[in-house]
């Protein structure tokens, strides 16, 4: 890879960009001389009061760019490359103390994991940890704050729950306070990984109307991490993400509906067969709908790294590495058969 | 790379103290048991490269020493001798097998080389430094083997099983823990036939410390094992039909790993140093077998640590060692990388 | 209501467990207090088996120990053969000092090593952790034996601090102030060596459930909070840490209380270490069970006071119970 | 069944009792006779100062019948007084309380008088009663004192008779050689304040270290003041202590003296070398080696007292009550032959053991009799000295022969090998078995040291005699034989290679037990003196023990301490505590 070889970035100069992403490339040393990478070179922008989708399969590199974001990478983790901006505000040269001070207050972030709670703390104590960090005041002052957040979660039964330990709750409720945790001190941008995995449906849409909610209100920019397309209705603009790489960019709709890259034209099809009811009668089974396997990360191919998988592969696909490109103004693929339309 | 080299380097200095204890025979100039009462409490030798008209010599050398009073000694400048080399010695049993009376180094007849003094009677600290080494590691190694290992079956079969083997083990292990284990020693040393071979008997004794020790590590392993039966994984492999004796092999143990290794780490020298108390209420290995127990028992004579400091060296070299050691296991202890999804 | 039941249940079968096996182990070693008697050229062998008979060791080990244990219940612990007096005001007075000694030794001991494993396993391989391990390394591998000898020789050299004893023998000036100084004075060279003596174990302990308490998810998903680092440490990760850490709380007292007993040797405190260790040599039977006993229930204390903290602490404990 | 865990209760009610009575007994005292004090000879000292003295185990009674242990005895030999004293220094009978005493020609009555005008240390008067009651307790086999037999005489107790107020006379069932070194430590006990415990049948639970110090009383130059438990013990003058300077001044000078507990020889150096104590006992010849050094330097000096009473011994298991199959009895067959005795006698480097273990500091023994014995010890003795080629010789000549490895081997092919058992807590020995060890290999024995801890190796020799070969030592509280018959009477005790014989199983103990017998009726010393030398020859020629070496008697004080003159004799140091005392400044200091 030739990193000298600045990509047409993704993210043109829009006035109030919140978050702009540039060339973040990550990799994991596992072992002596031995390194993955992760991410590659990756871009993009979020707006204020924007809802960014982040669409992939596990493994793909999701997380680390949630982590990146926050950076709270683990400590085998290299940024090699590239820049964070929040703000205008680099990220990565900042020193750890300021980082701390931005980390729940501007940025927050909300855990796939459902077990982000402190199982030896009341949950209400969890929650005004955040606040007593961030934006310090008198103690009852903070609790109603955090009552006021749980009810504004759709947690009933405020108090108990305050003072409930974690064990002693739902996943779902969990999950909610994981989330009032976030939300407490109003951040500009939230990042949600996986925010509703193994949530049942009605939880997840109440979890999905909370962050549309808080986007009105307060201007929150969201950049909302899933495996599931469906889950990502609730997006306004959609990044596509496979084998470290945003393969394809665009308004939620338009990649919807009109898929550029093979990689996403596949998982919107699997996960609309999945999501077909059974009566139709089409196999349920076919989990693995999207034939063969992601890259291996430690390996640097010269091609396109979803080429093995692809369904129309040309010969050039694999020793040539696509670019971005373009197709309409706002929507851009990273595949070789746009190459001749351009 | 740092790493890696700091783990060969602690690996190359375990290695360099144990080839000289495994082949003690070789390395160690004298008998351990050979006395040489004129000289008493001698400081270790000083070896020269110049002769006594300052002339330098390539070839090393020791003077002979000349007795002036209790526990004085002066050098004789005039009567050098050159250390030799792979020299002819007394014989001895290599791994207790091969005969042999090859040593790596030694001085001729009248002068004698002794690279950290002497003892009361004279002998060769370094031989029976390298020599004891042999005991005590066994035993230590020995003993931990043995403590960890109940405590290990006991602690998993009461933290996996729980209902009454686990209130039963754990009474027990209370019971272990609470008994000072001095007087159950001197029950067994007293039992003990006196024509048993030393180390033999020693070994037994210190088994007994082991089997004794099982109390502590079956506590830490059973709240390890209490837990990771608790683990969504574990339950889940349960459900697919795992046998316990699977899911105890491949779940529970792998949990306790660390928690093994560090009590491992922790247990060898507190059992070679359970083997210096012991030789300091004189129940050790008996004379004149060397054990690093016996010889550092000595220093506990208090006027002995302030008038004979070369006494000293064997415990000054046992600290880096056990040190190395310690430093090895908790660069060997697995450091869980979080690898993201 | 029934763990504490049931945790009492446990703690006779303790006590019961602990009085039968030393006195089965006694009855196992070899001599008797009588035969040092037997080495004075001037008692006769007659007198030696009355005394015997007089003091019951004639009987079978079992009826002893029923006799014991009947007399025990009532408060009475037996008698003393080398004292010839009543064995519980013989080891209580003792008692007080030893745990004077460890009950000093114990707080301090976590008050050092608390911050300092925190630390060290808030800052892995950093100097802090590389000093902290070290450190522990060396003390791990120095016998209390030497560093109570070396502590008592820099008594001697520099005159700072007495050189063993619990009080000074020529009078000092009255009032309470000048004793609790002395008793200071005299209390600074055991309690180092005891806190020094357990410093390393606690350490690795600390450090190992703090690594572990640190990787868990919510400690990541509080720093991501911004939570202070500080705070997390002291805070989350070691409420986290908090169940093991109390268990080893309670085996620390255990290891402390057998330490001390060679510390109180060397070190000349009158505390239980050497009365026991003159009574084993001498196999003072009632004296031994007594001191083997109230060290048991020691233990049993710790280990109750522990688990009830442990109880406190824990909350998915707690609440289970409750409900 | 009868449970014996209550005895101490009813001691202290009744104890408390005789408190309340104090008071108006002794206003009640009729006028005194005049006083009988004792003149001493010695260089007078000035009075005051308080000496602090360490002890190596807390003193586990006060009570002078039933104290067995050392330490014990040390602290009582300053609380009480004696009859007649053996002089520690000059290891001489003197007058004590008895101010003198006369023998009958046969040397069955002892004529006793004592001091008139004498008080115990709570002021109460002294006279015949309190002898007889003393001596009754010590006799009663109720009481079981340690005491006891000491007391009997061809097994029948001595008669004790009172004349009058100040004359007594005891009576002897046979006549006994130097019996009134019998009366030395035997303590005279205040009948006002015991009779009521001894007819309870609770004389040995009084005076434990509980009882306060106005329930103690006693005729020593010291009484109790305050005890502290595990840490100390504090004696104070007795001022009516029956012994007074050249200038009439009364005895002891020293105001106090306190004992600390010190449980080890290391610490009790230590506590030395920093001042705590004024003065050490028995100081092992490293400590004493290294307190040398420093005497200039700090203000204290180190004695060496000369040759002490304990003799180190190799014994070689002789009896004859081991079933015959058993291991070691086929290892007897080599000890009992007197020329392997005789050879392992001569390969074993006894000047070594002395120059090593005793740092020159001691004695090499060819039988069990020292030179502090000065007058019974016999010069003719031969002193072969170390010689392997004699000792092979000698075992030749027994039938052994050498292996071609070099092994000894008996007459029937069989290697010699046997263990020396040790008491782990004297590393004295230890080490001497570690030194005879290296010189049997030179005679191609291999023998092996186990150390045991001390009641395992007297559980073994004593009781199962279940060991090959033992380094012991004993150590006699007197210098007369008497104190030593049960060692060598093949029915005693001690008979330590034989325990328990009913039959002298060899001529040569008979011969002995025939001397000794003859010896112990014999009245005059020259003709005793003719009967032990014999006893010595045939020990020496026929090695049931194999004696090894004498350890001086090593001491240290503060160089301020007047009047000290250590003894061979125990107590080395404190046996004229009343005559000691500190120079006139540290006295003033101390006030």
């Amino acid at each position: 890879m030739d990193p000298n070889r600045h990509e047409v970035s993704l993210a043109r100069p829009i006035d109030g960009n919140l978050l702009r992403v540039c060339n973040l490339t990550v990799s994991y040393r596992l072992g002596p001389a031995y390194e993955s990478t992760a991410l590659k070179q990756v871009s993009f922008t979020v707006n204020c009061a924007e809802i960014v989708g982040l669409l992939g399969e596990s493994g793909c590199g999701k997380s680390t760019t949630a982590l990146a974001l926050m950076q709270m990478l683990p400590a085998n983790a290299r940024i090699s490359m590239g820049s964070i901006q929040l703000d205008g505000c680099n990220l990565l040269s900042m020193k750890e103390d300021r980082l701390r001070r931005l980390r729940g207050s501007e940025t927050s972030i909300v855990y796939q994991d459902s077990e982000t709670l402190n199982p030896m703390m009341r949950v209400g104590n969890q929650v005004m940890e955040v606040l007593r960090a961030h934006k310090p005041a008198k103690t009852a002052q903070m609790r109603d704050e955090i009552y006021s957040i749980f009810a504004a979660l759709g947690l009933k039964d405020c108090d108990r729950i305050y003072r409930a330990f974690p064990h002693q709750l739902s996943g779902g409720q969990r999950r909610r306070v994981a989330i009032a945790q976030a939300l407490i001190c109003k951040p500009r941008l939230v990042i949600a990984d996986e925010p509703t995995s193994s949530l049942d449906s009605e939880a997840t849409t109440g979890i999905l109307d909370i962050f549309r909610q808080l986007r009105a209100t307060h201007n929150t920019a969201i950049l909302l991490i899933s495996h599931d397309p469906e889950t990502l209705r609730a997006a306004d603009r959609l990044l596509v993400m496979y084998a470290g790489e945003i393969v394809e960019s665009g308004p939620l709709n338009e990649v919807f509906e009109h898929p550029a890259h093979p990689y996403t034209r596949a998982l919107l099809q699997c996960s609309t067969r999945q999501a077909a009811p059974p009566m139709f009668g089409v196999n349920r089974h076919s989990l693995a709908c999207i034939p063969g396997e992601p890259p291996d990360p430690c390996e640097v191919l010269p091609g396109c790294g979803f080429s093995p998988r692809c369904s129309n592969r040309a010969e050039i696909c694999d020793s040539l590495r696509p670019r971005l490109f373009e197709i309409s103004g706002v929507h851009s693929a990273r595949c070789l058969q746009y190459e001749a339309r351009e | 790379m740092r790493l890696l080299s700091k783990k060969s380097l602690l690996l190359m200095s375990l290695v360099a103290i144990h080839v000289p204890i495994l082949f003690s025979g070789l390395f160690a100039p004298y008998d351990v048991a050979e006395q040489n009462r004129d000289f008493s409490f001698v400081p270790p030798s000083r070896i020269h490269f110049t002769d006594a008209h300052r002339t330098l010599h390539l070839r090393p050398s020791v003077c002979s020493l000349e007795n002036s009073g209790f526990g004085q000694y002066h050098e004789n400048r005039d009567r050098c001798f050159p250390i030799h080399f792979l020299i002819m010695g007394s014989p001895y049993l290599l791994f207790g097998v091969f005969k042999s009376n090859l040593h790596l180094f030694g001085v001729e007849a009248p002068a004698k080389i002794f690279l950290m003094g002497t003892d009361l009677y004279g002998r060769d600290v370094f031989s029976r430094f390298l020599y004891g080494g042999q005991l005590s590691l066994l035993t230590g190694i020995l003993a931990t083997a043995l403590s960890l290992g109940f405590g290990v079956l006991f602690g998993t079969l009461a933290g996996y099983y729980g209902g009454w083997p686990d209130a039963v083990i754990m009474r027990i292990a209370e019971l272990f823990l609470a008994l000072p284990w001095l007087y159950l020693l001197f029950a067994v040393r007293a039992f003990l036939p006196l024509n048993l071979n030393a180390a033999a008997a020693f070994c037994l004794l210190v088994s007994v410390i082991g089997i004794v020790g099982w109390a502590r590590p079956a506590r830490l392993v059973r709240g390890i094992a209490l837990s990771s039966r608790e683990r969504h994984y574990v339950l889940a492999a349960r459900l697919f039909g795992g046998s316990d004796s699977y899911l105890i092999r491949r779940h529970v143990l792998p949990d306790a790993y660390a928690v093994i290794i560090t009590q491992a780490v922790l247990l060898i020298p507190q059992y070679v140093l359970a083997e210096v108390t012991l030789s300091f209420l004189g129940l050790g290995v008996g004379e004149p077998t060397p054990s690093w127990g016996n010889m550092l028992s000595t220093l506990q004579q208090y006027q002995v640590l302030v008038s004979y400091w070369w006494l000293a060296i064997p415990g000054a070299v046992l600290v880096p060692v056990f040190c190395s050691y310690l430093l090895l296991a908790s660069e060997l202890q697995p450091r869980r990388t979080a690898i993201d999804a | 209501m029934k763990f504490l039941v049931r945790r009492f249940l446990h703690s006779v079968f303790l006590l019961m467990g602990v009085s039968l096996l030393s006195f089965s182990l006694l009855q196992l070693t070899p001599g008797s207090f009588f035969d040092e008697m037997q080495l004075n050229p001037q008692i006769s062998r007659a007198t030696v088996s009355r005394l015997r008979a007089e003091y019951g060791m004639d009987r079978p080990m079992l009826q002893r120990y029923v006799c014991w244990l009947e007399s025990a219940a009532r408060g009475d612990w037996g008698l003393s053969f080398a004292y010839n007096a009543p064995v519980a005001p013989l080891i209580w007075a003792r008692a007080r000092n030893t745990l004077l000694l460890t009950g000093l030794a114990l707080p301090l001991a976590w008050i050092i090593a608390l911050p300092i494993g925190v630390l060290s396993a808030g800052e892995r391989y950093r100097w802090i952790d590389r000093g902290g391990n070290l450190v522990a390394s060396v003390l791990l591998v120095t016998p209390e034996l030497l560093l109570a000898l070396g502590l008592l020789w820099l008594a001697l050299r520099t005159r700072w601090f007495p050189a063993g004893g619990m009080a000074s023998v020529v009078p000092i000036k009255h009032g309470a102030a000048a004793h609790i100084k002395d008793l200071v004075q005299h209390l600074f060279a055991p309690v180092t060596v005891l806190v020094l003596g357990s410093l390393p174990v606690l350490l690795r302990h600390i450090r190992s459930a703090m690594v572990d308490a640190l990787q868990t998810p919510y400690i990541k998903a509080a720093r991501s909070h911004g939570i202070p680092y500080l705070r997390i440490l002291f805070r989350h990760a070691l409420l986290a840490a908090s169940s093991p850490l109390l268990s080893l709380a309670g085996l620390s007292l255990a290891s402390l209380l057998s330490v001390s007993l060679l510390v109180e040797v060397i070190m000349n405190w009158p505390g239980l270490g050497p009365l026991l260790l003159e009574a084993i040599l001498a196999r003072d039977v009632y004296v031994v069970v007594g001191a083997v006993m109230l060290s048991g229930l020691f233990l049993v204390c710790a280990t109750a006071v522990s688990d009830v903290l442990l109880f406190i602490a824990d909350p998915r404990i707690r609440t289970e119970d409750l409900a | 069944m009868g449970c014996h865990f209550t005895k101490g209760l009813p001691a202290l009610l009744l104890s408390s009792v005789v408190v309340c009575l104090i008071p108006s007994s002794v206003s009640a005292q009729s006028p005194l006779s005049k006083e009988e004090l004792l003149i001493s000879n010695d260089p007078v000292g000035h009075p005051g100062g308080h000496l602090v003295v360490s002890l190596r185990s807390e003193p586990k009674t006060l009570n002078p019948v039933t104290s067995i242990d050392i330490s014990s005895r040390e602290v009582i030999a300053q609380m009480t007084g004696d009859l007649i004293h053996i002089n520690r220094f000059s290891e001489n009978t003197e007058p004590a309380l008895a101010k003198s005493w006369k023998v009958s020609r046969d040397g069955l009555e002892y004529t006793l008088k004592l001091r008139r005008g004498l008080r115990f240390s709570d002021g109460s008067p002294l006279d015949a009663d309190d002898v007889l009651f003393s001596f009754h307790a010590y006799l009663d086999e109720k009481v079981n004192s340690p005491q006891r037999d000491l007391l009997l005489i061809g097994g029948k107790p001595i008669t004790i008779q009172r004349m009058d107020a100040d004359t007594l006379v005891f009576r002897l069932a046979q006549p006994y050689a130097a019996a009134e070194r019998l009366f030395d430590s035997v303590a005279i006990l205040p009948r006002r304040l015991l009779e009521q415990a001894y007819n309870d049948g609770k004389l040995s639970q009084t005076w434990g270290l509980d009882t306060s110090p106005q329930q103690i009383a006693g005729l020593g130059p010291f009484r109790l003041k305050e005890y502290v438990v595990g840490q100390y013990l504090t004696l104070e003058r007795n001022p009516y202590y029956w012994k007074a300077d050249r200038e009439g001044r009364r005895l002891p000078y020293l105001d106090q003296i306190t004992f600390i507990f010190v449980p080890n020889a290391d610490a009790e150096v230590i506590r030395f070398q920093a001042g705590d104590t004024d003065m050490v006992n028995r100081l092992s010849a490293e400590d004493y080696a290294a307190l040398e050094k420093e005497q200039t330097a700090h203000s204290f000096h180190v004695y060496d007292a000369g040759p002490s009473l304990e003799y180190n011994f190799l014994l070689l298991n002789l009896n004859s009550s081991l079933p015959a199959q058993s291991e070691i009895a086929k290892k007897q067959k080599w000890f009992r032959d007197v020329k392997f005795r005789q050879a392992i006698s001569l390969a074993i480097d006894r000047d070594s053991m002395i120059r090593l273990i005793y740092r020159g500091r001691g004695t090499p023994l060819w039988t069990p009799v020292t030179p502090a014995s000065s007058f019974w010890i016999d010069n003719a003795i031969p002193h072969p000295p170390r010689s392997i080629d004699q000792a092979r010789k000698l075992l030749q000549q027994a039938g052994f022969s050498w292996s071609r490895n070099g092994e000894l081997t008996d007459d029937t092919g069989s290697p010699v090998k046997f263990s020396i058992l040790t008491s782990a807590s004297n590393s004295q020995r230890v080490q001497m078995a570690t030194i005879i060890q290296q010189d049997l290999k030179e005679l191609g024995v291999s023998a092996q040291v186990v150390s045991l801890e001390f009641r395992s190796v007297a559980d073994r020799i004593f009781r199962s005699h279940d060991y090959e070969a033992a380094v012991l030592g004993l150590a006699g509280g007197d210098t007369d034989p008497n104190s030593q018959m049960n060692v060598w009477l093949s029915t005693g005790n001690d008979h330590l290679w034989d325990i328990g014989e009913a039959h002298p199983a060899t001529s040569w103990e008979a011969e002995i037990d025939r001397l000794m017998e003859k010896q112990l009726t014999t009245l005059k010393p020259q003709a005793r003196k003719i009967l032990f030398d014999r006893v010595q020859e045939i020990i020496a020629e026929n090695l049931p023990i194999i004696s090894l070496v004498s350890p001086n008697v090593l001491v240290g004080a503060k160089d301020q301490l007047g009047n000290f003159r250590p003894a061979a004799l125990d107590p080395h140091t404190l046996w004229n505590s009343q005559e000691l005392f500190f120079s006139v400044t540290v006295a003033a200091r101390q006030r």
